[in-house]
C-alpha cells in the first residue's frame, strides 16, 4: 500500500484531523479519540486520480456507508483501496464541553464506554458521555462498519431511540405553518455565507465538475442574495436527494450553523414514505430511488 | 409587478411536452377556447427534460407559478420520461413547500394531446390560485 | 453578436385579429440581436417563404424568428426555407402567437404583450440555436401489419407490391376478419367472400409476405426505421406443412363449442378452421376446449389425421424480428348489449344482432343463406331493423354514430325482401345517414323497390308476444304510438373498439382517445400517421368507418410505408444528447434513466499533470437516442446536453420570459 | 300552431334549462321516450314533443296542454333518453312555470269529489296538493 | 475617560441608534453576528469573535458596483457614491479592529476604492476590550494588545458592572459628546481598574505564535516539498478565506437581464476550484497544493512584503472553524516559528 489514511492529533484537544501516511514507521502518529469525527473517505479520490497504488483506509460506520456512496456512483475502485472497518461508539461534541468546561484548562478528553473522561487542569472529570455527543451521533443506526476487508475489534450496539429520533426535527419543522416555516428557513439561510463547505466535504457530492462551479450556463450567481443561496440549497438537496447517507458532517463543519440534516432527512423521509424504504450507501449496486420507477407511483400533486 | 387596470396579474410559466401537453394546449387554441393570459408556455420534449434548476430559476427570475405539465403516466412518448418526472417533481414540491412555499406556486399536472379544454380549464384555475396568492417574494432575486 | 431576423405573420386575420402586429413588431424590432423584423399576410404561403429566404441574403441573418402558428404545424415546412436560403435549418425558432396567444385571448393589449414576450423568448432560444446535423441511419426495409383483415390484408399487399418484405400478423387462425363473416357488401351488393376471398389468397401466395396466423405482437421497441418487434406464436398444435386440409378432424372431433366466426348461432368443433375459404385452411385446436388439453383423454384427431399433422406438445414460440415501419389494422368488436334489456336481446331467440343476421344471409353461414327465425326455423314475415343500439348514446352506450350501420341496415332490407318474398321490412331509425358514392341511391331503393317502411322513431321496449315479438315505439313525425308484431327484431349494434387496444397502444407508445381508438396524428391532414413516426393506422381501430375507407387508408399507409423505404437512408433526428468530456464524472447515472439503451460506457484516455491516463465517460448513440432529454437531469453537473432543448438554452428562454 | 320569431326567441327555453337543470337542447327527437312512456297513450303532447316545443319557444301551447299533469314522473324515458335529458325533470319544469303563475293552481280542493275526498289515502292526497297546486 | 453603567446601555443604544445605523453582536440559533441594533435585542457582550468578521462593513460580501440601462443610449449609474451611510459599529474586537488597519492599505491604496472609503468615513468604531481570549486567540503574538485598539475611535473597557469609554479619535469624540448626556466621567478608581485590566491581558493568553524570520524563511520555501503534504487534506472550501478578517479578495460578477443589468462585486476565496479559471480553460492553480500554497505565502511573504506586516491578526477564526482543522498556526510553526503554550 502507497499510504494509510487515518486520524492524527493535533494541536488542541479538540482537533484530530484526517492524515496521510505514507511511511509505515510513522504508524504511531495514528489516533483514535473522541474527535476522529472527519470523514476520509472523499479524500480517496483525489488519491485514486493521482497514483495507481493501493491505499489503506479507516473508516467509522458513517464513513463506510461514503465507500459506497462512491462505488455506487462508480468513482471508486474497490480493489484499489483496504479498508479498515472501525466500529464507533459515538464522537464528541467540542462546542458542548466547551459551554460546561473551561476550555482553556482542558488538555485532553478521552472516551471510555459510556464514560467522558477529562482531565481539566491538573484534576480528571468523568461525566456519562450521552450529554456530550454530537447530534449525529445520537441519531446513528449504523455504528458498524457496512464494508470493509478487516474489522478493527468487535461490533457495538447501535442507540435504542437512534430510530424515532432520527426524523424528529424534520416532524419539528413541518409542523410549523407554512409562512412560520418560510421564517425559519429565512432566518438560517441568511446566515449561509456561501463557502461550500458543505458540498465539498459530502461525498454525495462527487462530481469532478460541480454544476455551481460551471461559468456557462451560469446556474448560480455568485453573489450571497438570499434568492441564490435558496437556489444552491435547493438544488443540492435535491442532487443529493437518494443519495445521502445521512453522515451529518454538512451540518457539523457548516460555519454558519445551518440546519442541513432536517434539509436532507426531510427528503429521505419524503422518499421512504412514497417510494418504500431506502437507506442510501449500505448497497454498492443497487438504483437510487430517483434513478428508477415503478409503474404505480404515488405522486405528490394532483394526476386527475 | 405586473399590476394591469388594478388587478396583480401574475407571471406563470409552463413547461409543456412536446408530445401530449403542447399538443392539448394548440388543440385549445383551435378548438378556439380561451383562457388566463399570463401563461408563457416553454416547449420541452418530454416533461422528464425539466431540470428542477429551471424551476428554480424562474422563481428567482420574477416568475410567480411554475407548472410543468406532461403525459399520463403510461402516455409518455418516451415510455418512461413521465415515471421519473412524477418521482422527481414530487420530491422537489414537497421539499419548497417544506421550505415555506405556498403550495399552489408550483404545480405538475398531466394533461393529454386531445385535452384541449382541460388544458384551458388548467390555465385559468392556476392563474386565478396564484392571483389569489399574490406576487411570489419568497423566491424571488432581490435584483 | 447573433444577426437575427424575425417574421411575423398575420395568418390572415387568426392573429392579426387579436394581436397588434406593428406593435409587436415595433417591440421585436429592440430585442438583443435583432436586425431585421418583417410582417406577411401568410409566412407560410410561397411569397411568404420567398420574403424570409431575401431577407436572409439581403441582411445576412444567422438566425431566423418566425412568430407564427404551432411549430408541429408548420416547423419542417420553415425549416426547409430556411435551409433553402443557406443556413442550418435548426438555426430557426417559432414562436406560437396563434395557438397559443392569438386564438386563446380575445383581449387584444393581452394578446399582444404576450405575442412580444413569446417572441422574446423565441430570439433568446435562436440566439443560443446552433447547428445540427441528421445523422444517417440504415433502415430495416420491412413491414409489420398487425391484423388480418381486410386493412391488414390491403396494407400487406400493397406494401408487397412496392417490393419490400412483409409481415402479417393475425390473431385468429385465418386471414379475413370482420369483412369474412359478410354476406353482400353495400352499396354493389358484391358478394363478400367473392371480393376478399382473392386478396387473402394473393397474401398467402405474395413471395415478399410472410403471414402469421394464430399469432400476436408481445412486445415493441426502437423507432422509426429500427423496430424491434417479438411476435409470440401461439401454438397452433398442427403442423402447417405437413397438414393438407383435408378435414378429416374437423368431422371426428368430439368437443362442441359455440363458434365465434358464426356469432354464436351455430357450434364449432375444438379443432377448427373458422369458416371454409379460411387462409390458411388448416385448422388450430383450441386448447381451452380441446378434449385432450382439458381432461387428458382423446387424440381423436391424432388419430384419424392420415398426414400425422397433430402435434400436442407444440409450445409457443416467441420470435424477434426487426422492421422499419408498423401499420395498425386490428378492427373492432361489436357492442355488448347487455346494458340494453329494453331490446330483449337474450331473452328471446329472435331478437338478433346485425352481425348475427348477417351470418344467416351468407351461404356458408348456418342456415345456408336462407333467413329462417332461429325459434321455429320458418321465414320471418315481418322484420323490424332497430338502429343506433349503443350508438350516439352519451347515457350508456358510444356518444358516436357507428357510421356504417344505415348502409348495412338498408341492405339487409332489400336482401330480405328478395330472400323472402312477400316479407316486409320496418326500419326505426333518428336518422338515415347514407354520405357515400351511390349511398343514397341505394337508401332509395330499400324503400322505393324493396318494401321497407322506415318510422323515425326509435323502439323504446320489445316485449315477447308468444312466437312473435311486440315492438313499442312512436313515429316522431306524425306524433303517433307504434305497436307492431314482428316475427324477428335485428338490432343494428355499435362498432366497439378491440377491447385490448389500448394494451396494443401501451406497447405501441401511441395513444387511444377515451373511446379506446387509436389517436392519429392529425384529424383532417395526417389521418394515417401517429404521434409516432413509423406507425401508420388502418381501418376502424383509428375509428368507425366503411370498407371503402378502410381499403382507402390500408393502401394510404402502404405508401406511407414505402416511402420510408424508398429512402437511402433515414434522416436521425439531429436533437440528440451530447457528452462533454471535461465535466462527465463517470457514474453513468444517464444510463439508468435512458428509454432506449442508447447510453453506454466508453473509456477515454485523456492528459493529468504529465502522464495520460484512462478513465471511463459515458457515450451517447445517436442513432438510438430519441432525444427526450431524461439523462439531462439525471446528470447532476449537467454534463450531458440535449442538442436543440440545451440547458443554456432553456435557461435563456426562462430568462426572457421573466424579464 | 305557428313558430314565429317572437315565439322562438322567447326566453322559454333558457327559463326551463334553468328551473329544470337540463339541457334541452341536447334533444335530438329520437322518440325514445315517448315509444316507452306508460301513459303516453292519454297524453294530447308527447314527451318528445314537449321537447320539441320547449326547444322552438312554443310557450302557450306547452302551458296549456294535459301532458304536464298526466305525467308521473316514473323515470322510465328518463332511463332510456340517450342525450341524458332528465324529461320529468322538465315536465316538473313546465308545471311550476304555470303554477307560480297568480291562480296557476291546477286542482282545488273543492275539484274533489265527495267520495275521493272521504277515501283517498291521505299521502295520496298530500302528494296530489304538493304537485298540482302552490 | 467617560463611563457608563451596563444597565443603562439599552438607552446608551436606542440614542446612539438615533444618530446613525448601529451594529451589535448577537445570538442568533447558537451563532453570534453583527447585526443592526433594534429595540429589545439582547447583545452579546461577551462573545469573543463574531461569525462573519466587521470587515462586511467596508467590503460587503456582495455589492453592487454599477447599473447600466441600454434604451436610446447606455445610461450607467455608479454605486461607489451611493455608499457610506453614517454607521456605528459597537464592540469589535481588536483584532477585527487591527484587521481594518490592514485592509485599508490595499483599498486606501492607490488604486482607491471609493466606497470603501466612504464606508471607513462614516463608520465611528467602538472597539471593546477582550478580558477573557480563547484558547485559539494569538494576536498577541502580532503584538496587537486585546486591551487596547490603536485603530478605533472609541475604545471601551469592561470592568464589570461599567463600561469605561475612550475617545481616541476626532470621530469619536463627537460620538462621545453626542452621547454625553448619558454617561457619567470616569472615577480615578476606574482608571486603575482599566490600568489593571491592561496588564492582567499579557497572562491570559494560552497560545502565542514566534513569527521571527518567518517571512524571510518562506522566501526560498515556494518549492518546498512542505506544501505537498500540508494540502492533502484540504477540501477548498471558503470557510478561512470567507472568516478571514483581513482576507480581501473579490470577484466581479454581471446580472444581467435583458437591456438592463448590474455588475456585483463579491467575496471570493483563492481555496476555490474556480478562482484562477481561465477562460480558455486554463487554471495556473491546478490542484488544490498551489491553492493552500497560495493562502499562507501570501499572509505570511507577499502581504508583509508589499505592506510590511503579516496580514493576519491572531483572530483564530480559520483554527476554530476549519473543518480539517487546516490552519495558519500549523504553517507557522511547520515553517520554522516556534508554537510555544503547546
Amino acid at each position: 500500500m502507497a499510504a494509510v489514511i487515518g486520524w492524527r492529533k493535533k494541536d488542541f484537544w479538540w482537533q484530530s484531523p484526517v492524515v496521510f501516511l505514507e511511511d509505515p514507521a510513522a504508524a504511531h502518529r495514528l489516533v483514535w479519540d473522541p474527535f476522529t469525527v472527519y470523514s476520509p473517505v472523499k479524500f480517496l479520490l483525489e488519491w485514486q486520480a493521482s497514483c495507481a497504488a493501493k491505499v489503506g483506509i479507516f473508516v467509522k460506520g458513517c464513513d463506510s456507508r461514503g465507500i459506497n456512496r462512491l462505488l455506487q456512483d462508480k468513482r471508486l475502485e474497490r480493489e484499489r483501496v483496504v479498508v479498515y472497518g472501525v466500529p464507533c461508539g459515538g464522537k464528541a461534541d467540542a462546542e458542548k464541553i466547551r459551554a460546561s468546561f473551561p476550555a482553556k484548562g482542558i488538555k485532553d478528553v478521552t472516551l471510555l464506554g459510556e464514560q467522558l473522561v477529562l482531565t481539566v487542569g491538573d484534576r480528571e472529570v468523568r461525566v456519562a458521555a450521552e450529554a456530550y455527543l454530537l447530534d449525529k451521533c445520537l441519531t446513528c443506526r449504523h455504528p458498524n462498519p457496512v464494508v470493509y476487508d478487516k474489522l478493527l475489534w468487535e461490533e457495538v450496539l447501535p442507540r435504542q431511540r437512534a430510530d424515532e429520533s432520527r426524523f424528529a426535527r424534520v416532524q419539528a419543522v413541518a409542523s410549523l405553518a407554512t409562512e412560520e416555516r418560510f421564517f425559519y428557513w429565512q432566518r438560517q439561510f441568511e446566515r449561509c455565507i456561501r463557502c461550500f463547505a458543505c458540498r465539498n466535504t459530502c461525498p454525495a457530492c462527487n462530481c469532478r465538475v460541480c454544476i455551481f462551479d460551471q461559468a456557462e450556463p451560469r446556474w448560480l450567481g455568485k453573489a450571497n442574495d438570499p434568492a441564490d443561496t435558496l437556489n444552491y440549497h435547493i438544488i443540492r438537496a435535491f442532487h443529493v436527494a437518494g443519495r445521502c447517507f445521512e453522515c451529518g458532517e454538512c451540518e457539523r463543519i457548516c460555519p454558519a450553523g445551518v440546519p442541513l440534516q432536517e434539509l436532507n432527512r426531510k427528503l429521505i423521509k419524503d422518499i421512504n414514505e412514497a417510494y418504500g424504504d431506502y437507506e442510501a450507501g449500505l448497497d454498492a449496486t443497487d438504483q437510487p430511488p430517483l434513478g428508477t420507477y415503478r409503474g404505480e407511483d404515488p405522486a405528490g400533486f394532483d394526476e386527475s | 409587478m405586473p399590476v394591469v387596470n388594478e388587478r396583480f396579474e401574475p407571471l406563470i410559466v409552463a413547461f409543456c411536452c412536446n408530445w401530449c401537453s403542447y399538443a392539448g394546449a394548440d388543440l385549445a387554441g383551435i378548438s378556439r377556447m380561451s383562457y388566463a393570459s399570463n401563461v408563457r408556455i416553454i416547449r420541452v420534449p418530454c416533461s422528464s427534460r425539466v431540470n428542477p434548476g429551471f424551476i428554480i430559476r424562474a422563481f428567482q427570475r420574477g416568475a410567480d407559478g411554475v407548472l410543468v405539465a406532461g403525459c399520463h403516466p403510461g402516455d409518455c412518448h418516451y415510455h418512461s420520461g413521465n415515471f421519473f418526472t412524477r418521482r422527481r417533481l414530487t420530491v422537489l414540491k414537497q421539499m419548497i413547500e417544506y421550505l415555506g412555499i405556498e403550495p399552489q406556486r408550483f404545480q405538475v399536472r398531466w394533461i393529454s394531446g386531445s385535452e384541449g379544454a382541460k388544458f384551458a380549464m388548467v390555465m385559468n384555475s392556476v392563474a386565478e390560485e396564484i392571483r389569489l396568492l399574490g406576487p411570489n417574494r419568497k423566491l424571488r432575486d432581490v435584483r | 453578436m447573433k444577426r437575427i431576423g424575425v417574421f411575423i405573420c398575420w395568418c390572415g386575420s387568426n392573429i392579426a385579429g387579436t394581436v397588434d402586429i406593428d406593435k409587436v413588431a415595433a417591440a421585436a424590432g429592440t430585442m438583443n440581436g435583432v436586425v431585421y423584423v418583417d410582417q406577411n399576410k401568410y409566412t407560410c404561403s410561397e411569397i411568404g417563404q420567398a420574403m424570409i429566404k431575401d431577407a436572409i441574403k439581403e441582411y445576412k441573418l444567422d438566425r431566423v424568428v418566425i412568430a407564427a402558428c404551432s411549430p408541429r404545424m408548420h416547423e419542417n415546412t420553415f425549416r426547409k426555407t430556411v435551409e433553402s436560403a443557406g443556413l442550418n435549418p435548426y438555426y430557426l425558432e417559432i414562436a406560437n402567437i396563434r395557438e397559443q396567444c392569438s386564438w386563446v385571448h380575445k383581449d387584444k393589449e393581452a394578446g399582444t404583450a404576450k405575442a412580444i414576450s413569446l417572441i422574446r423568448t423565441a430570439v433568446a432560444k435562436a440566439a443560443m440555436n446552433e447547428a445540427l446535423f441528421a445523422v444517417e441511419m440504415p433502415i430495416t426495409r420491412r413491414a409489420l401489419v398487425i391484423g388480418g383483415g381486410i386493412a391488414g390484408i390491403q396494407a400487406a399487399l400493397d406494401i408487397a407490391d412496392t417490393g419490400f418484405e412483409v409481415d402479417l400478423v393475425e390473431r385468429e387462425p385465418s386471414l379475413g376478419g370482420r369483412m369474412a363473416q359478410l354476406d353482400k357488401t353495400f352499396p354493389t351488393l358484391d358478394c363478400s367472400a367473392c371480393i376478399l376471398t382473392p386478396k387473402m389468397v394473393d397474401v398467402a401466395q405474395h413471395e415478399k409476405i410472410r403471414l402469421f396466423t394464430y399469432a400476436e405482437v408481445e412486445k415493441v421497441e426502437g423507432y422509426l426505421g429500427n423496430f424491434t418487434v417479438t411476435i409470440r406464436h401461439r401454438a397452433r398444435s398442427v403442423d402447417l406443412q405437413k397438414c393438407t386440409g383435408c378435414g378429416e378432424c374437423l368431422a371426428k372431433c368430439p368437443a362442441k363449442v359455440a363458434s365465434e366466426f358464426e356469432e354464436g348461432l351455430v357450434q364449432r368443433r375444438a379443432i377448427y378452421t373458422p369458416f371454409p375459404q379460411a387462409v390458411p385452411n388448416k385448422p388450430a385446436i383450441d386448447r381451452a376446449h380441446c378434449r385432450f388439453f382439458t381432461t387428458g383423454k382423446c387424440k381423436v384427431c391424432q388419430k384419424v389425421c392420415p398426414a400425422d399433422a397433430i402435434d400436442y406438445e407444440m409450445e409457443d414460440r416467441l420470435l424477434t424480428n426487426g422492421y422499419g415501419a408498423i401499420v395498425v389494422a386490428t378492427g373492432f368488436d361489436t357492442h355488448k348489449l347487455n346494458d340494453y334489456g329494453e331490446y330483449a336481446y337474450g331473452k328471446h331467440p329472435d331478437v338478433l344482432t346485425s352481425l348475427e343476421f348477417e351470418r344467416l344471409l351468407n351461404a356458408s353461414g348456418p342456415t345456408g343463406g336462407k333467413i329462417l327465425r332461429p325459434s321455429d326455423g320458418k321465414a320471418p314475415k315481418t322484420v323490424a331493423f332497430i338502429q343506433c343500439v349503443g350508438s350516439r348514446d352519451k347515457a350508456k352506450g358510444n356518444s358516436y354514430c357507428a357510421k356504417i350501420c344505415c348502409m348495412y341496415t338498408a341492405k339487409h332490407a332489400i336482401l330480405l325482401s328478395e330472400k323472402v318474398p312477400g316479407s316486409k321490412a320496418f326500419v326505426f331509425y333518428i336518422d338515415v345517414r347514407t354520405a357515400g358514392k351511390d349511398y343514397e341511391e341505394f337508401y332509395t331503393r330499400a324503400y322505393e323497390e324493396c318494401g321497407a317502411s322506415y318510422i323515425k322513431g326509435n323502439v323504446s321496449k320489445v316485449f315477447p308476444e308468444g312466437e312473435k315479438l311486440l315492438v313499442r315505439g312512436v313515429d316522431v313525425l306524425s306524433g303517433a304510438l307504434v305497436e307492431l308484431l314482428v316475427d324477428m327484431v335485428v338490432l343494428a349494434v355499435s362498432v366497439d373498439a378491440r377491447a385490448d387496444a389500448k394494451e396494443l397502444a401501451k406497447k405501441l407508445a401511441v395513444t387511444v382517445n377515451e373511446h379506446k381508438f387509436f389517436t392519429e396524428a392529425h384529424p383532417k391532414l395526417r389521418p394515417v400517421d401517429t404521434q409516432t413516426a413509423g406507425i401508420f393506422l388502418a381501418g376502424v381501430c383509428q375509428g368507425p368507418k366503411d370498407i371503402p375507407e378502410t381499403v382507402a387508408q390500408a393502401s394510404a399507409a402502404a405508401v406511407k410505408v414505402a416511402a420510408i423505404f424508398s429512402k437511402q437512408s433515414l434522416l436521425s433526428n439531429p436533437t440528440v444528447a451530447e457528452v462533454e468530456q471535461k465535466l462527465c464524472s463517470g457514474d453513468m447515472s444517464c444510463m439508468a434513466v435512458c428509454p432506449y439503451g442508447a447510453i453506454s460506457e466508453q473509456v477515454v484516455e485523456e492528459r493529468r499533470g504529465r502522464e495520460m491516463v484512462t478513465r471511463k465517460i459515458a457515450r451517447v448513440n445517436v442513432a438510438l437516442c430519441q432525444g427526450c432529454g431524461a439523462c439531462t437531469v439525471a446528470c447532476r453537473p449537467g454534463a450531458i446536453n440535449l442538442k436543440g432543448f440545451t440547458n443554456q438554452q432553456i435557461l435563456a428562454e426562462v430568462d426572457a420570459i421573466c424579464l | 300552431m305557428k313558430i314565429t320569431t317572437d315565439k322562438v326567441n322567447s326566453n322559454l327555453v333558457r327559463e326551463v334549462e334553468e328551473v329544470s337543470g337540463q339541457k334541452v337542447s341536447a334533444c335530438f327527437q329520437c322518440g325514445k321516450c315517448s315509444g316507452g312512456c306508460p301513459v303516453v297513450l292519454t297524453m294530447d303532447v308527447l314527451p318528445h314533443q314537449v321537447l320539441r316545443y320547449a326547444q322552438l319557444g312554443l310557450v302557450d301551447e306547452l302551458l296549456h296542454c294535459k301532458t304536464l299533469w298526466i305525467c308521473a314522473s316514473c323515470q322510465t324515458c328518463d332511463s332510456r333518453c340517450p342525450r341524458n335529458v332528465d324529461i320529468p325533470k322538465v315536465i316538473e319544469a313546465l308545471r311550476l312555470l304555470v303554477l307560480r303563475n297568480k291562480g296557476g293552481n291546477y286542482l282545488h280542493p273543492n275539484d274533489l269529489s265527495e267520495k275521493v275526498r272521504r277515501n283517498a289515502p291521505q299521502q295520496g292526497l298530500v302528494s296530489a296538493f304538493r304537485k298540482f297546486a302552490k | 475617560m467617560k463611563k457608563v453603567a451596563k444597565t443603562k446601555l439599552a438607552e446608551l443604544f436606542s440614542a446612539m441608534a438615533a444618530w446613525g445605523k448601529l451594529y451589535v453582536p448577537a445570538v442568533s440559533d447558537g451563532i453570534v453576528n453583527f447585526v443592526p441594533w433594534q429595540e429589545g435585542l439582547t447583545v452579546a457582550l461577551t462573545a469573543l469573535n463574531v461569525l462573519v468578521p466587521p470587515k462586511k462593513f467596508f467590503f460587503p460580501q456582495t455589492e453592487t458596483v454599477l447599473s447600466y440601462e441600454m434604451g436610446e443610449d447606455l445610461q450607467l449609474e455608479d454605486f461607489a457614491c451611493r455608499a457610506g451611510e453614517r454607521a456605528i459599529l459597537f464592540a469589535a474586537r481588536p483584532c477585527d479592529v487591527a484587521s481594518f488597519a490592514m485592509m485599508d492599505k490595499v483599498y486606501l491604496d492607490e488604486p482607491l476604492d471609493e466606497a470603501y472609503r466612504r464606508r471607513r468615513e462614516n463608520t465611528t468604531v467602538i472597539a471593546l476590550g477582550c478580558s477573557e481570549p480563547d484558547e485559539a486567540c494569538f494576536c498577541r503574538s502580532f503584538d496587537i494588545d486585546a486591551t487596547k485598539a490603536p485603530g478605533a475611535d472609541v475604545l471601551a473597557i469592561d470592568i464589570g458592572q461599567e463600561l469605561v469609554l475612550v475617545a481616541q479619535t476626532e470621530k469619536g469624540e463627537r460620538l462621545i459628546s453626542v452621547l454625553n448626556g448619558l454617561l457619567s466621567e470616569a472615577t480615578s478608581g476606574d482608571e486603575n481598574r482599566v490600568k489593571d485590566e491592561q496588564e492582567k491581558n499579557e497572562g491570559r493568553y494560552v497560545t502565542s505564535v514566534n513569527l521571527r524570520g518567518m517571512m524571510e524563511k518562506l522566501d526560498g520555501m515556494f518549492a518546498a516539498d512542505y506544501w505537498e503534504q500540508l494540502y492533502k487534506r484540504c477540501i477548498g472550501c471558503g470557510t478561512c478565506t470567507f472568516l478571514c478578517p483581513t482576507c480581501h479578495c473579490f470577484d466581479l460578477q454581471e446580472y444581467a437581464a435583458g437591456r438592463r443589468g448590474e455588475r456585483i462585486r463579491c467575496w471570493d476565496a483563492c481555496m476555490f476550484a474556480d478562482f484562477t479559471q481561465m477562460a480558455g480553460g486554463h487554471n495556473p492553480r491546478p490542484s488544490q497544493k498551489e491553492r493552500v500554497r497560495q493562502r499562507f505565502m501570501h499572509k505570511l511573504n507577499y502581504f508583509p512584503h508589499q505592506h510590511g506586516d503579516y496580514a493576519c491578526v491572531g483572530c483564530g477564526r480559520c483554527v476554530r472553524k476549519c473543518p480539517v482543522n487546516l490552519d495558519i498556526l500549523e504553517v507557522i510553526q511547520e515553517v520554522g516559528g516556534a508554537v510555544d503554550g503547546l
